[in-house]
């Protein structure tokens, strides 16, 4: 157990993008200030997330209790929280400012709405980050559903209201249907205990089926994890506009599947009942080849597609998989792979996205097959997406090295050699669906123009130049971050650590 | 709808059956109800309600008939309500029928022609009313004021004073009862009668007593002690709910005659 | 002045509706304030009695001053009050006040210079179901509940709707019947128990090992008293009245009955079941409670599926009143040995008159704004009225069961008292209720938020001038509703997240009322 | 049969007599078809419990609940008992009576209403028969289903 202090910081860091929602739609005929809003409440947030984090990287968890009684809303903020903290709030202000080039440049609609809802799913992911139990998890996780549906249907064509229904669907039902019912079982078996910091379930308290079933019905309840078969939302919300997309599936709704389940392994079950044993497997087994197959089938699925954000979502999905399948593994090189990879391949998958949008709105072309010889015209877009790749993939240099290598590892150690083959071949398929779009676009096989549809658009390449700035600055920022912060993990690796030893 | 009428009437009909079989004989003197609840070794539990009203009421109240006794002043809270539900029904037949502006459609048929029976047939229920009338109107005062002695009270003579008015109503018609009982005078009267009753148990909380607690109305009432005040506060409750029964009575009666009108009876 | 406070809560809106019925009529203008003012009196008295309830325990108020020293118990009539009925007293004065200001302006429009007979047969009904929550005495509410049923009757069928004057007859007979059913139970009990006064009754019930409780007629009369009751509160297979009732009535008629007649109706259950009978009768004696948890389950499921099927946005809502129902009958009847299904059930009582307002509120004014009966006419609603359609998805979330609003909590409870109990039927039922109220107001949300019809294209527009653009099928004549009908649903909005986030003191306050009575049964 | 009779039905003759006239009363309300015929049924069940509320309150041998010079029997000049100033098996139980007129009354109210919305029915169908005004709301619900 680390120690705590009490302070009002982790709601204040909440608070300021929910605060920033009034100003948004007071200044909605005023765009410039309206973004400055948006901005404005992005530094406060990180600010105040810095100032949490000289607390916690001393070891000291910041603590809040917001509502006493038998269901208590309590904001914790330990080192995990911290990190996936520090990575959403700093990812938001790119984000914001990427948004601000990308619905410009595409002239897009309701943009108020959008950046007022955008906010409000930064206030519940943070919200999610900083959940001091069970009841508070579940409760900012369910804003954030909520909060960000009018974002994925933000089109509000069919393809949007499909996209936003499957997205709503499985978010809400999963989560109403076994999250819920999980968390209450929970707590009657506890007696009311719901509290982070030690296991909620001693060892003893469940016979193996039970913990199995309670063990799924948490990472299938918590299904922004996106674990198969429950991930067929994520793909459908690529309907959304791109900084959605960027920001909240490969930053802050995904994550907060992953977290949650991370949350859920290490903090509610104690490691014996994790491994009791049934039969050959293990109850943690079971999770972890749940993940493997997730892994291995959504990058085959991702090879397949031809459309940029579907192959990046299936990506995502395989991605963090790989994040559950860590924390499943429960050996601590295992657990600091799999906490690291999230800022890791948030870093990485951000950036992708933030190229894949630069290329809508500079060519409106979405597609794969239709991106050859791009990258002469747009090098900064195309290099930047080539350091997001390396970074999934786990090439170096970038996070994505230390963190798989965290992974491996892990498996290694764990005696898990089955599971240490899928991390490799999945590696593997990583790289063949992303190096090729990078070759392609700087190495077209064929002439530049692609005559189906030269006769349909006679568009003409030579016209094409970089996205606006706006949109450009971001993605090469967190291409830097990301080919970065392999220099400078320092910081997240004592976190990790940190959040490691504490259990 | 009849095989589920039937199965539900037989399913109910023979659950009450089944509850009979245990009751206690008819005409019973020892039953619960009548001498309080014994346990299998005839000790009594808690005390007998009926019993006492009919040992003490006497002494506490002085009041011969006990049914008004227990009606004005034991339950008189459940009396009041009573009261209430009259108006309430008076309310709400005003809100349901009372057709207020002159809508064409919703005028039905006119009304048949009373006149038709011709002007003998007046003459004689005419004359017969105007002798009746009176009468019945004086007996059911008797009934109010008597309640305490004999039976009778405030819902019967109440009822019998709206009779006589419908009783005018249907000799003539409808428009000469009006002329003097207008609509706003009955309704007024309706409320008027509550607010006697509420305005008796308000005047007891006004002196530092529970709601209805006459007694204490003593300091008001001249001339009475404490049980005597209960006496006389009963004939006063009694007169209130006299009033609003009367002006009830006689406000369905038009509602429904006229449909609502208050123009043409039947 | 304050051991008064009892028989003031009832008596201050008796004495405003005979002053709106003396004076209304001449000047129909002081009628709201005199609504107003009597039911806030009625809740200063309701909060001053809670609060002496929390400090003191359960006060009893005896009627004409019969209490146990004068006479003997039962003589006279008992007001009582504990926690639970005290919160349900303040939920009644709260709910009543904010469909108060709701009906300023409606009442006269819906009710054609009748709106002095509204009010009077609003406080009306306020009084009876106040005076059904206070009251002890068991035949003394079946006069409570005619006053609030003749009331009802009236205002649902004041309306212009001709359907809603043949549901409004229907109603009267289902509620007569009812009414009559649970007058037949008294009886019975009173034949049995020689009195009237519910805790004497219990007590004789449970004298000497409770041999008089085991008699065949006391059964009956329990069964009766349910039955009756629940035709007041539309449980399952009894709820064939409440859906056209409640729909085509006045809107403000709907506003006031839907919130609290049934809710009202279950609080009695549970005071029947508890304070006349007894938990270890009910449950111990009895043990019916599989039969009727089962019955609850069909009620919930069957609830959610026919508001599936409405196309009409006030019958939706109708039919969830009846799932609802389901909850808390279900809830009270789970018997988990710490009680925390009937824990659920109350403090469900008090979320969901607030959930209900919220949304009948909200149902009302887009009905009457936009003339959007069904669900398919509400096309670009959060547009044009964003502030209606916040309170709808307030109250529609709460319905879901979303934190942090109550319904949730009031659904976490009840889920706990079904693992406990070990029902997981109802647990499932639960669960798949609030998917089904997921689709249900999913569907309306995405109808409100983006038209009827999917937008052509990308709705790529010029800038902010144009932020309606692809919306625009409803005439743009529909503006935002009256500050005055805006002001209740904003209340009621709050106080459905303020009652959830705060769950933790009304839960203490409903446990330490419900315990004693549950260790009384052992 | 005869043993039946006098074991069971006999000394509780009224209670009998109430049964079958309530459930008289429920058939008519539930089946009947005719709208005034449903509100006579309803009539005859609340009937049917003024009868069973009245017979609890008989005692055999008793006389109406009336005590002639209550000021002096109360005062215990015990001319009625030998205990106590009053005998209590002399005069009827008085509560039953009491919950009856109240019963009563709330009866005639209902009743009366419940014609207000008869006729307001009648007003806007033209008939009384239920079945005629399912169809009319039927056939009005085909033309404008929001009507």
């Amino acid at each position: 157990m680390t120690d705590s202090v009490n302070s009002l910081l982790p709601v204040w860091a909440c608070l300021a993008s929910l605060l920033a929602v009034p100003a948004i739609l007071i200044f909605r005929k005023e765009p410039f200030l309206r973004e400055g809003a948006t901005f404005v409440a992005g530094l406060v947030k990180l600010g105040f997330v810095i100032a949490i984090y000289q607390h916690v990287k001393n070891g000291t968890a910041v603590e809040c209790v917001l509502i006493e009684g038998p269901l208590p809303i309590v904001l914790r903020v330990d080192a995990l929280g911290m990190v996936f903290a520090l990575v959403a709030s700093s990812l938001w202000i790119l984000t914001s400012l990427y948004a601000i080039g990308y619905m410009r440049g595409l002239k897009e609609h309701s943009q108020t709405r959008f950046f007022a809802f955008f906010a409000v799913s930064l206030f519940a992911t943070l919200g999610v980050a900083f959940a001091g139990n069970l009841l508070t998890l579940y409760l900012f996780y369910e804003i954030l559903s909520l909060s960000t549906w009018p974002l994925v249907t933000h089109h509000q064509d069919k393809e949007a209201r499909s996209g936003g229904r499957t997205y709503l669907a499985h978010l809400l039902g999963t989560s109403v249907a076994f999250a819920l019912p999980a968390l209450i079982f929970t707590w009657v078996k506890t007696g009311s205990e719901i509290e982070f910091g030690k296991a909620i379930l001693e060892s003893g308290d469940l016979g193996p089926w039970p913990t199995v079933a309670l063990l799924l019905a948490f990472c299938f309840g918590f299904s922004k994890a996106g674990m198969m078969p429950f991930h067929s939302w994520l793909p459908g919300a690529m309907v959304a506009p791109t900084p959605v997309s960027a920001l909240l599936h490969a930053v802050a709704v995904v994550k907060v599947g992953v977290f949650c389940v991370i949350r859920v392994v290490t903090e509610v079950f104690d490691t014996d009942l994790l491994t009791q044993a049934i039969g050959a497997l293990s109850p943690s087994e079971i999770l972890a080849w749940v993940a493997a197959f997730t892994v291995l089938v959504s990058s085959l699925i991702a090879l397949t597609q031809d459309n940029l954000k579907r192959r990046l979502a299936f990506s995502t999905i395989g991605q963090l998989s790989y994040i559950v399948l860590g924390v499943a593994l429960l050996h601590d090189l295992a657990w600091r792979g799999s906490v690291l990879h999230i800022a890791a391949h948030a870093t990485g998958k951000i950036t992708l996205f933030f190229c894949a949008g630069a290329i809508y709105v500079a060519t409106g072309k979405k597609y794969i097959s239709q991106m050859r010889g791009l990258g002469r015209r747009m090098p900064i877009t195309f290099t930047a997406f080539f350091i997001g790749s390396l970074g999934v993939i786990g090439l170096p240099p970038s996070l994505g090295l230390i963190s798989k290598f965290h992974l491996v590892l892990g498996a290694a150690n764990a005696g898990q050699i089955a599971l240490l083959v899928v991390f490799l071949i999945s590696t593997i398929l990583n790289a063949a669906y992303f190096l090729p779009i990078v070759y392609q676009a700087f190495f077209p096989k064929s002439d530049e123009v692609d005559p189906g549809e030269a006769g349909a658009e006679k568009f003409s390449w030579h016209s094409v130049k970089e996205a606006p700035w706006a949109c450009v600055v971001p993605l090469s920022i967190t291409a830097l971050l990301s080919f970065g912060l392999f220099f400078t993990s320092g910081f997240l690796q004592e976190l990790v650590k940190l959040f490691v030893a504490s259990h | 709808m009849k095989w589920f009428a039937l199965i539900a009437v037989v399913i109910t009909g023979s659950l009450l059956i089944y509850g009979v079989s245990d009751f206690p004989d008819w005409g019973d003197a020892q039953s619960p109800a009548n001498a309080g609840a014994k346990s299998s070794t005839g000790e009594p539990i808690g005390e007998s309600v009926s019993q006492f009203y009919i040992t003490e009421t006497g002494r506490l109240t002085h009041v011969p008939n006990l049914v008004t006794a227990v009606l004005a002043d034991y339950r008189g809270y459940d009396t009041m309500f009573e009261t209430v539900v009259i108006f309430a029904a008076g309310m709400a037949i005003f809100a349901i029928l009372r057709v207020l502006r002159e809508d064409k459609h919703t005028l039905g048929p006119p009304a048949k022609d009373t006149t038709a029976d011709g002007d003998h047939g007046r003459i004689i229920v005419g004359t017969t009313c105007k002798i009746l009338i009176p009468v019945i109107q004086l007996f059911s005062l008797y009934v109010v004021a008597h309640g305490h002695y004999s039976p009778g009270g405030g819902f019967q003579g109440g009822v019998m004073l709206g009779a006589s008015f419908i009783l005018l109503a249907v000799a003539k018609d409808l428009g000469s009862a009006l002329t003097w009982f207008t609509e706003k005078r009955f309704m007024t009267l309706a409320c008027v009668g509550i607010l006697i009753y509420a305005g008796f148990g308000l005047m007891a909380q006004f002196l530092q007593r529970h709601f209805l607690d006459y007694g204490v109305l003593h300091v008001i009432l001249p001339k009475t002690d404490e049980v005597m005040a209960r006496s006389h506060s009963m004939l006063g409750v009694e007169i209130g709910v006299a009033f609003t029964v009367t002006a009830i009575m006689f406000a369905i009666y038009a509602n429904l005659s006229s449909r609502g009108e208050l123009k043409r009876g039947l | 002045m304050a051991d008064q406070f009892p028989a003031i809560i009832v008596l201050a809106p008796l004495f405003g509706a005979l002053i709106v019925g003396l004076a209304g009529s001449r000047d129909h203008r002081i009628c709201f304030p005199v609504v107003l003012v009597s039911l806030a009196v009625s809740l200063f008295a309701s909060l001053g009695v809670f609060l002496q309830v929390l400090q003191s325990g359960p006060v009893s108020y005896f009627m004409s001053g019969w209490d146990t020293e004068k006479s003997v118990l039962g003589a006279g009539i008992e007001l009582r009050i504990d926690a639970i009925n005290g919160l349900v007293l303040i939920v009644i004065a709260v709910v009543s006040i904010l469909v108060s200001i709701f009906s300023i302006r409606r009442a006269g429009e819906e009710t054609t210079e009748k709106t002095p007979q509204f009010y009077v047969l609003f406080l009306l009904l306020t009084v009876g179901i106040f005076g059904m929550t206070v009251t002890n005495d068991a035949f003394n509410l079946f006069v409570l509940v005619e006053v609030s049923s003749l009331t009802s009757y009236a205002l649902i069928a004041m309306g212009k709707a001709r359907r809603g004057t043949m549901a409004a007859f229907n109603y009267i007979l289902m509620g007569t019947v009812g009414a009559s059913f649970y007058l037949l139970g008294v009886g019975y009990l009173y034949l049995k128990t020689g009195t009237l006064n519910m805790g004497h009754i219990h007590e004789v019930l449970t004298a000497n090992g409770g041999e008089i409780g085991r008699s065949p007629s006391v059964m009956v009369a329990f069964v009766m008293i349910l039955v009756g009751l629940w035709i007041k509160m539309a449980f399952f297979p009894l709820y064939g009245w409440l859906p056209n009732a409640y729909s085509y009535a006045p809107s403000t008629s709907g506003c006031i009955l839907a919130p609290l007649m049934t809710k009202v109706s279950v609080y009695v259950m549970i005071r029947v079941m508890l304070g006349v009978f007894g938990w270890e009768w009910v449950f111990g004696h009895l043990g019916w409670n599989h039969a009727v948890v089962w019955l609850a389950v069909i009620a919930i499921l069957a609830g959610s599926v026919l508001a599936l099927a409405q196309r009409e946005l006030k019958k939706m809502l109708c039919y969830l009143i009846v799932a609802e129902v389901g909850y808390m009958v279900g809830g009270a009847w789970l018997a988990d040995s710490e009680g925390w299904g009937m824990t659920g059930a109350i403090y469900h009582i008090l979320a969901d008159a607030f959930m209900t307002l919220c949304l009948f509120i909200a149902a009302s004014i887009l009905v009457k704004r936009c003339k959007a009966r069904r669900i398919e006419d509400l096309g670009g609603m959060f547009k044009k009225m964003p502030v209606t359609m916040t309170g709808f998805i307030i109250g529609a979330l709460a319905m879901i069961g979303i934190p942090p609003t109550c319904g949730f909590f009031s659904k976490f409870y009840l889920i706990r008292g079904g693992i406990e109990s070990g029902h997981w039927e109802f647990v499932a039922a639960l669960i798949l209720s609030s998917l089904i109220n997921a689709v249900l107001f999913f569907r309306i949300f995405e109808i409100a938020f983006f038209g009827n019809k999917p937008a052509e294209g990308h709705g790529h527009e010029e800038g902010e001038t144009s932020e309606q653009g692809s919306i625009g099928e409803q005439a743009l004549s529909v503006r935002e509703a009256r500050l005055s009908t805006l002001i209740p649903l904003l209340v009621t909005a709050a106080i459905v997240i303020l009652l959830g986030v705060f769950n933790g003191p009304v839960i203490a306050v409903i446990r330490s009322a419900i315990e004693p009575l549950i260790a009384v049964g052992g | 049969m005869k043993e039946f009779f006098e074991t069971s039905i006999e000394p509780h003759f009224n209670y009998w007599v109430y049964v079958i006239l309530m459930m008289i009363g429920l058939w008519a309300v539930i089946a009947k078809n005719n709208l005034i015929k449903k509100l006579i049924g309803m009539s005859i069940f609340q009937t049917a419990i003024i009868l069973f509320y009245v017979s609890v309150g008989v005692k055999k041998g008793s006389g109406i609940p009336i005590i002639p010079k209550a000021k002096e029997a109360a005062a215990g000049a015990g001319e009625h008992g030998a205990a106590g100033a009053v005998n209590p098996d002399l005069f009827a139980n008085p509560l039953p009576h009491v919950l009856m007129l109240t019963a009563i009354v709330v009866g005639v109210s209902t009743l009366g209403v419940a014609l207000a919305v008869a006729q307001q029915l009648f007003k806007d169908f033209g008939t009384l028969e239920e079945d005629e005004i399912l169809e009319q709301i039927k056939t009005a619900d085909k033309a404008s289903p929001d009507g």
